[in-house]
């Protein structure tokens, strides 16, 4: 029966990260109207912009093939397990075991695959330049996304997130500077997997500069909103994975009982609040970079994660 | 053995070197087919000398044949080639006769130097006979490559076939087979050099080997 | 003459001079053709009762370990040939190259070159082999000659010419070899005689040999084709009949390096002298790399595979210079498979550029769409002669190279390369020889294709299975070696 | 006993091989040919696979009495040598049932028939020698008969240049294994593998052993630099023959590799660890940049199976690395990653190269720029090669993720290393094999939608039709295999377990009686994968979503033109294509690695004339090591070549020289 509990905690983890993830979303949105001095849309747009889209029918482009249509469930679908498989207000759900941090990377990595193919399914041009930067900045965030979780796996010895996060709680790790190193990698990279400000801009349409908006836009309707869905799920995810391996504080461990449980939920809720405003004040600050930039940008992302590892060699060795 | 045989033998190898010193000198054609008849007739000499002192009656045959052939009837269809031919009036040496004649005392001192090592058991005639025949092979080498002309180059290697003649019979007891051999390869040797020279004539109206270049494999 | 050995020791020599007087006057070329044939058969057969029947050593003939199956080998190739040339001589009548009174003097001369090389080998006496090799010498001389025209002439003049200076040295060094047996020996044929001169030779004066191993190696490396020697070979290859190439490439090449493998047994035999292995690796080697470098530049293919003839006698040479069970086992298959290989390609050379009507290699593609059966024989000669399994001469290239590698690493290492880039030129020229889109002549070969087959059969056969017998022989005479 | 089977079904392939020559003339002949090569190499798998599973009863030696008289043919089947001679049968296997379907379209099939048993036959032979000479013997008849099937084609243009650049560096690459031998056997000729065993070479030797090897061994596998010929050649041959050599040759060669160095060589050392390591980061990098810029499928196909070598000779250098310093369960760990993705490389290789055959015999096209939009004509074929490229860029839950997550948890436990040379490096090659997992992604993204999706940029693609059956069904059994290890590996791991045993002396814990059927390499709290997890709840996910926006949501769907921002619609050429695809990665890197330069020519406004753009690329590698060597062979046989025009007097000379020169040595020397 134990099985069953773990089985309910964690799909109503699913659940959590599937409600909150249009909320941050939009929560984002509205602090950076705020900083711009603007009213901004109300904090349920997201949700209202999906209920609409679903409603809506979906207009198919005459040479769009069934990849087209499957891939929004497969990106929806993968997004959502890979959110599911990272701690959020408690560590050692009963999933977290079917992959570690590694894992969670490939599967965006798969979804990414087929939102890729959908952009270069119907035949345009817009698709495929889309696509194609994605995937030329995919590759260049995954090689930096690796030395960080190398860094980690030296701290905590080992890749699963949920051993990160119980390892960077306990008090023995202390502040290193190879962290800090790493975290900084780590937003970096999840800059660029959100298409986020500065490599890309979530709020712009029509621009020869766009990439994620650029591969989705054929999609309409309900295909649309799972895309959509799937987009605010990941940036989730990102958040909630510093939050859990940098702030580890006041998860709760897996089996501890409701009580932990929800307080776990306030201390994330907490967490995702401060992380989405300083997203916020970061975009509002800094100015979108040439796609050609990128590279520049990713490998400092990636010497940043060379550094904290070799440094933590030294500091290990020492 | 006493001691004027050797003298006498060791002045007749000695004297085949000089002549094929003469040979390498010589720049004219029809002065180089009589000294090659003298070189033939010193051979031939050395030969019956040696047949003489080693009781070897059957090497007379060799003295004979090499004077007959080689010292007769060769210089004069030697004489009548190149007659034929209207080169009887110079040669050209590709090299000097000055360097030709240094490098061939070079070559002598190296005979000289190869065969030192060789021991007293093999007998003095034998050392310094072959101390000769080398040289006299090796300066008939150089001839064959400082002449440019066909019938030089061909006097070049019958000096050469002079001096294993020396070598053999310097070879105390060597069978009878060998004399015949090189007869007999003197022999066909010379048909072959017959029809290659006339055929050479026939078609590049020549026996300068160096037209025959133009039809060197692949130069096209 | 009671004893069957001598019989047919006779036999190996008598028909082939018989009937080269026999070919010489009979006028009808079909009938010559055959008669030459038979003649090569019957002699091939005697050849083989020798491997049963061993006579006693004589004071002129012996056949011992060392010359059995370089024998049998000489007089079965000389048969194939003989087939080839059949086909071969008939469509160069068709054509007008040859005419019948050339015929005739072909004939004889195949027949007295037969003569010269079994009685090189058969000889007991260092005099006796220098004649036969002369003998054989200037046959092929007059058959390279044979078209008349310029570039035939002028290689037979080449051939001639450094051929016969080739023939002094050798004999200079005969005689240096008389001169050392002779104070040990005593006067006489016996000093001359082989059996006699291995079992005295290390009482010679060793000073005299090493004088007389260096004329001998380079004297009758000439006739091999050892690099820098080797210069009227690829041309004697090219300008003569194909059938002469071919016998030339597996006979001859191997006839002259048999006498050097007898003198360098007396050598090894001698402590004083110098050890010849270095000397014969150098220049083994050195014709190796330079074949290697003037396979690339070649446009006639009967002069490429001359030139590939020198690489092959530059790596037998090298084995036997190494020395060793291994390496010597290596260097006699070597020998043994190349004669096989090489002719095998000749004919089928021959049998190419008569129907593409040239030598010419640009000249000649596709051969494996227009000609398959000369295409793919092509292509596996190629395959094998440069050593690729399953054919026998990766076993020798694989022994070579691996004994020397444990040795004398920079050795082996300059070798595998040589042995590379010489495959590469190979190779390149057969991509255009054998495939592309055909070229030149389409009509059918009039090919005898048994003896090309026999011949692949047998080195495809040598390359996965050798039998025990021929195996144990073999160690055997490399034992015998050194 | 299984060798003895094995070695009749060797010996029924070689008569297949003889046989098919007459029966290349007839129709039947490809069936028939094709038929039986199938059913011999099925035998083989199943033998194959009954001694890796059955716990070494099967296991065993055999000599015959062929090769090297002295020493016999030396056979063996071991752990390892079942374990590649299930990946080669498999290869094998797959490769007859295609041809029975594909052979049928071959125009020259006397080409082909009689040299693809024997190719078979060889890779076989290679896995179960057991000595020097027979391996040597066996892997060059290997190299001979695929040269022969590359050749097949031989009027294509380029072909017979691959061919000979093939048959080369094939040739370069035996010399080396033919040195390596040489040193382990000495010059008494022990030949036979037990021999070496018995008398491990001293450590200067073994390291000039290893590098010959991997000389060797490399340039047969396509280690950079030596992978110059693989993407020439492979796509060369007829796909189904592509197939076998991209995915089944290649890893011969591997094995080779293992067996000298793992097996033959004893205790490894560190920096050999190193040096493998780092060439397999560099290759893999090298192979996945060249596959981006190419637009030729088979030959991107053949690029990237330089990649999948280097990724595999990372796993084998981190597994000397950790052997060399006693580290014995990590040394397991990446030798399990390394041989599983031999096998999962074998499977999806196969797979990508089957359907790129089926794409050119449905085209008659290699060139992507000319295809496009074949997923509604060939949608089965599409399928499964949208598997096979997911499962080549190691995405969850395929089987290429499993291998190469393996490869990521040895990397991780570098740290644990010694020397501080590898402490740093192995970070650094798990940063390569990253980068160079990301543009596999990107590449197959590319291959896949510019071949499949979009609209048909060419006559040839609009008209395609669906490939036959026995394609169809060899590729559809691949790609399940492709998912079945993807979701299974602890099975797959289990298998290789006798081993990786037999040459790391540990092996990884087992993993079939997990629970859940999750694997862990280390230990659970370290890290762990469950495929089967993951593709389930995924695929409840997706229904999920599904079901439920079925029920609430709008299931209209409407056709019309793309929106492509309100642009009209214009002509297919305006889609994205390969080369621009690519264009943005090629600016990051290519200036580098590949000196491009674009110049574009843009006429002013008002002209009419069209703008240009070029690209100028070339191989830095090909230039640094390959031209070279051409000038040099170039430059000296011209020189040389001047001697075959001399004049007699001149030869003449020479022989003078000689015989001077040899005499004044011998007057000097005494």
């Amino acid at each position: 029966m134990a099985i069953g509990l773990q089985l309910l905690v964690q799909i109503c983890q699913m659940a959590l990260v599937l409600a909150l993830a249009p909320l941050f979303a939009g929560y984002v949105r509205k602090v950076k109207a705020h900083l711009l001095r603007r009213q901004g849309p109300p904090l349920a747009q997201h949700y209202r912009e999906l209920l609409r889209l679903l409603r809506k029918d979906v207009v198919l482009a005459d040479s769009a093939s069934w990849v087209f249509r499957v891939a929004p469930y497969l990106i929806f679908a993968t997004t959502w397990v890979a959110v599911s498989l990272v701690p959020t207000f408690a560590i050692g759900l009963i999933f977290s075991y079917a992959a570690d941090v590694i894992a969670i990377v490939a599967l965006l990595g798969s979804a990414r695959f087929m939102l890729a193919l959908a952009g270069l399914d119907v035949g345009t041009s817009f698709g495929g330049i889309g696509s194609s930067r994605e995937m030329l900045i995919a590759s260049l965030a995954e090689p930096a996304m690796l030395m960080v979780v190398f860094t980690l796996s030296l701290l905590a010895g080992s890749t699963q997130l949920s051993s990160i996060a119980a390892s960077m709680q306990a008090s023995d790790v202390g502040l290193r500077f190879s962290i800090a190193l790493a975290l900084i990698g780590l937003v970096m990279v999840a800059l660029a997997e959100n298409a986020r400000i500065p490599i890309d801009n979530p709020a712009t349409h029509l621009e020869l500069t766009m990439v994620h908006e650029a591969m989705i836009l054929e999609y309409s309707g309900r295909h649309l909103a799972l895309i959509e869905a799937a987009a605010y799920l990941k940036l989730l995810l990102y958040v909630s994975v510093i939050a859990c391996v940098f702030f580890p504080w006041g998860i709760a461990i897996s089996g501890q009982g409701p009580a932990a449980y929800f307080a776990g939920i306030g201390v994330y809720l907490l967490k995702l609040a401060a992380g989405g405003f300083l997203l916020a004040v970061f975009e509002t600050a800094i100015a979108k970079m040439r796609v050609f930039r990128v590279p520049d940008f990713l490998g400092a992302a990636l010497m940043l994660g060379f550094l904290a590892t070799l440094l933590l060699f030294v500091t290990l060795a020492g | 053995m006493d001691r004027l045989a050797l003298d006498v033998a060791h002045l007749l190898a000695g004297g085949l070197v000089l002549v094929s010193f003469m040979l390498l000198y010589q720049d004219r054609m029809t002065g180089l087919v009589n000294n090659f008849a003298l070189h033939a007739l010193v051979v031939s000499l050395s030969v019956a000398w040696q047949a003489h002192i080693q009781h070897a009656p059957h090497l007379y045959i060799t003295a004979a044949i090499a004077l007959i052939v080689k010292a007769i009837v060769i210089p004069l269809a030697l004489h009548r080639i190149i007659v034929q031919l209207g080169i009887h009036r110079t040669i050209e040496t590709v090299v000097g006769i000055g360097q030709t004649m240094l490098a061939g005392i070079g070559l002598v001192a190296l005979s000289i130097m190869v065969m030192l090592p060789i021991t007293a058991k093999a007998g003095t005639l034998t050392q310094q006979d072959l101390a000769f025949a080398l040289s006299v092979l090796l300066l008939g080498l150089l001839m064959m490559i400082s002449r440019r002309n066909a019938v030089s180059q061909v006097i070049g290697f019958m000096s050469i076939e002079n001096g294993l003649i020396l070598a053999a019979t310097g070879a105390k007891g060597m069978p009878l087979v060998v004399e015949i051999s090189v007869a007999f390869s003197i022999l066909i040797a010379l048909i072959v050099i017959g029809v290659f020279l006339f055929r050479i004539r026939e078609r590049f109206d020549t026996v300068d080997i160096h037209a025959l270049h133009q039809y060197r494999g692949e130069q096209l | 003459m009671t004893d069957p050995g001598n019989f047919f020791v006779g036999a190996v020599l008598i028909i082939p001079a018989l009937s080269a007087g026999l070919l010489a006057a009979l006028p009808d070329d079909r009938l010559t053709a055959r008669l030459n044939v038979l003649a090569a058969l019957l002699t091939f057969l005697a050849a083989t009762v020798l491997f049963f029947e061993r006579p006693a050593t004589g004071r002129y003939l012996i056949v011992d370990d060392l010359n059995v199956v370089f024998i049998v080998l000489s007089t079965f190739v000389g048969f194939t040939t003989s087939v080839f040339s059949g086909s071969y001589i008939a469509h160069e009548l068709e054509s007008g190259k040859l005419t019948p009174v050339y015929l005739r003097f072909y004939h004889a001369m195949y027949q007295t070159l037969m003569f010269g090389m079994n009685l090189a080998l058969l000889s007991n006496n260092v005099g006796l082999m220098w004649v036969a090799i002369e003998l054989a010498t200037l046959t092929t001389v007059l058959m390279v000659g044979i078209y008349r025209t310029p570039a035939a002439l002028e290689a037979a003049w080449k051939y001639f010419l450094l051929g016969s200076v080739g023939i002094a040295l050798a004999l200079f060094g005969t005689i240096l070899v008389y001169l050392a047996a002779h104070s040990v020996v005593g006067e006489g044929l016996d000093a001359m005689a082989w059996n006699v001169l291995v079992k005295r030779a290390p009482e010679f004066d060793p000073a005299l040999l090493n004088l007389a191993f260096l004329f001998l190696l380079l004297g009758y490396g000439t006739k091999v084709g050892l690099v820098p020697l080797h210069a009227w070979l690829p041309d004697a290859h090219a300008e003569g009949p194909t059938p002469i190439s071919a016998v030339l490439s597996g006979l001859l090449l191997n006839v002259a390096l048999f006498a050097v493998l007898r003198f360098k047994s007396i050598m090894s035999a001698n402590p004083g002298a110098f050890a010849p292995g270095p000397l014969m690796v150098s220049l083994g080697l050195l014709s190796v790399v330079f074949a290697a470098f003037m396979l690339y530049r070649r446009h006639d293919i009967k002069r490429m595979f001359g030139y590939s003839s020198i690489e092959h006698m530059g790596i037998v040479t090298f084995a036997f210079g190494m020395g060793g069970p291994l390496a010597n086992f290596a260097g006699l298959l070597h020998m043994t498979l190349h004669s096989l290989t090489k002719s095998a390609i000749f004919y089928c050379v021959g049998h190419i550029s008569q129907v593409k009507g040239t030598q010419h290699m640009p000249d000649i593609r596709g051969l494996t769409v227009s000609h398959p059966a000369l295409g793919w024989g092509l292509v596996f000669g190629v395959a094998a002669i440069a050593g690729l399994p399953p054919m026998g001469l990766f076993m020798t290239e694989f022994l070579i190279v691996t004994t020397t590698f444990a040795r004398h690493p920079l050795l082996a290492i300059v070798l595998g390369l040589a042995l590379l880039v010489a495959f590469g030129a190979l190779l390149l020229r057969l991509n255009g020889l054998a495939f592309g889109d055909p070229d030149g002549g389409r009509a059918p070969a009039k090919a005898s294709f048994a003896p090309v087959v026999a011949h692949f059969a047998l080195v495809l056969v040598a390359g996965i299975w050798l039998p025990p017998a021929l195996m144990a022989w073999f160690q055997h005479v490399a034992g015998l070696l050194r | 006993m299984a060798l003895a089977g094995l070695l009749w079904c060797i010996g029924a392939l070689l008569a297949i091989s003889v046989a098919a020559i007459p029966a290349a003339r007839h129709r039947w002949g490809t069936p028939a040919v094709y038929g039986s090569a199938l059913c011999a190499s099925t035998i083989g798998l199943g033998l194959a696979l009954a001694s890796l599973l059955g716990g070494g009863a099967l296991l065993g030696a055999l000599t015959l009495p062929v090769g090297l008289p002295w020493l016999g043919a030396h056979f063996r089947l071991d752990a390892l040598a079942a374990f590649f001679l299930v990946v080669v049968n498999l290869g094998a296997a797959g490769a007859s049932l295609y041809g029975l379907g594909y052979g049928s379209h071959e125009e020259a099939p006397g080409r082909v028939l009689p040299f693809f048993p024997a190719f078979l036959a060889g890779m076989n032979l290679v896995v179960l020698a057991d000595d020097a000479f027979t391996f040597l013997f066996t892997w060059e008849l290997m190299s001979l008969t695929s040269w022969a099937l590359v050749m097949a084609h031989h009027r294509r243009p380029g072909n017979a240049a691959a061919g000979y650049l093939y048959l080369i560096m094939a040739s370069f690459g035996t010399l080396a294994l033919l040195l390596a031998f040489g040193l382990l056997a000495g010059p008494a000729g022990g030949y036979a593998f037990a021999a070496i065993r018995a008398a491990p070479p001293a450590p200067g030797v073994a390291a000039a052993v290893l590098v010959l090897a991997l000389i060797g061994a490399g340039s047969k596998a396509g280690l950079v630099p030596l992978h110059v010929w693989l993407p020439l050649a492979h796509p060369a041959a007829p796909s189904h023959v592509s197939a076998l050599m991209s995915g089944v040759m290649t890893k011969v060669a591997v094995y080779g590799a293992v067996r000298i160095v793992f097996d033959l060589l004893g205790v490894p050392t560190w920096w050999a660890g190193a040096l493998v390591a780092l060439l397999g980061g560099v290759t893999a990098v090298m192979g996945v940049l060249h596959a981006l810029m190419e637009h030729d499928l088979k030959r991107l196909l053949a690029y990237h199976t330089v990649e999948n070598i280097g990724i595999i000779f990372i796993g084998l250098g981190l597994a000397l690395a950790f052997g060399a310093n006693g580290m014995r369960a990590a040394a397991a760990l990446a030798l399990t990653a390394a041989l599983l993705h031999v096998f999962n490389h074998s499977v999806f290789k196969s797979l990508l190269f089957f359907g790129s055959g089926a794409v050119l015999t449905a085209t008659g096209e290699r060139d992507m720029e000319r295809l496009g939009g074949l997923i509604h004509r060939m949608p089965l074929t599409a399928f499964v090669f949208l598997v096979g490229s997911a499962a080549i860029s190691a995405l969850p839950p395929f089987n290429g993720f499993v291998s190469e997550w393996l490869t990521f948890q040895a990397i991780l436990v570098s740290p644990a290393l010694p020397q501080w040379l590898l402490k740093f490096l192995v970070p650094a090659i798990g940063a390569l094999l990253a980068l160079s997992a990301a543009l596999a992604a990107a590449c197959f993204v590319k291959a896949f939608g510019v071949t499949f999706l979009g609209r048909p940029r060419s006559d040839a693609a609009r008209q395609a039709v669906e490939t036959d059956r026995w394609s169809l069904a060899t590729m559809l059994i691949l790609a399940a295999l492709c998912l079945v290890a993807g979701i299974l590996p602890g099975y797959f791991i289990d298998a290789l377990a006798p081993v990786v045993r037999a040459l790391a002396g540990a092996q990884l814990p087992r993993q079939g009686e997990l629970d859940w059927l999750t694997i862990v390499p280390v230990a659970q709290s370290r890290s762990s994968y469950n495929g089967l997890l993951l593709f389930l709840i995924i695929a409840f996910a997706a229904g999920l979503g599904a079901e439920a926006i079925h029920r609430w949501a709008s299931g209209v769907s409407r056709r019309s033109a793309p929106w492509d921002c309100g642009f009209p619609d214009a002509s297919p050429a305006t889609q994205y294509t390969a080369g621009s695809f690519s264009q943005p990665i090629r600016r990051v890197f290519g200036s580098v690695v590949f000196r491009a330069r674009e110049e574009v020519n843009m006429p002013p406004p008002g002209d009419l004339r069209a703008a240009q753009m070029h690209v100028r690329m070339r191989d830095v590698l090909w230039d640094a090591f390959y031209a070279p060597v051409a000038g040099l062979v170039s430059y000296v046989a011209d020189r040389l070549n001047k001697v075959q025009f001399l004049s007699i007097r001149a030869y003449l000379t020479l022989v003078f020289g000689a015989l001077v020169t040899l005499l004044t040595v011998l007057a000097v020397w005494r």
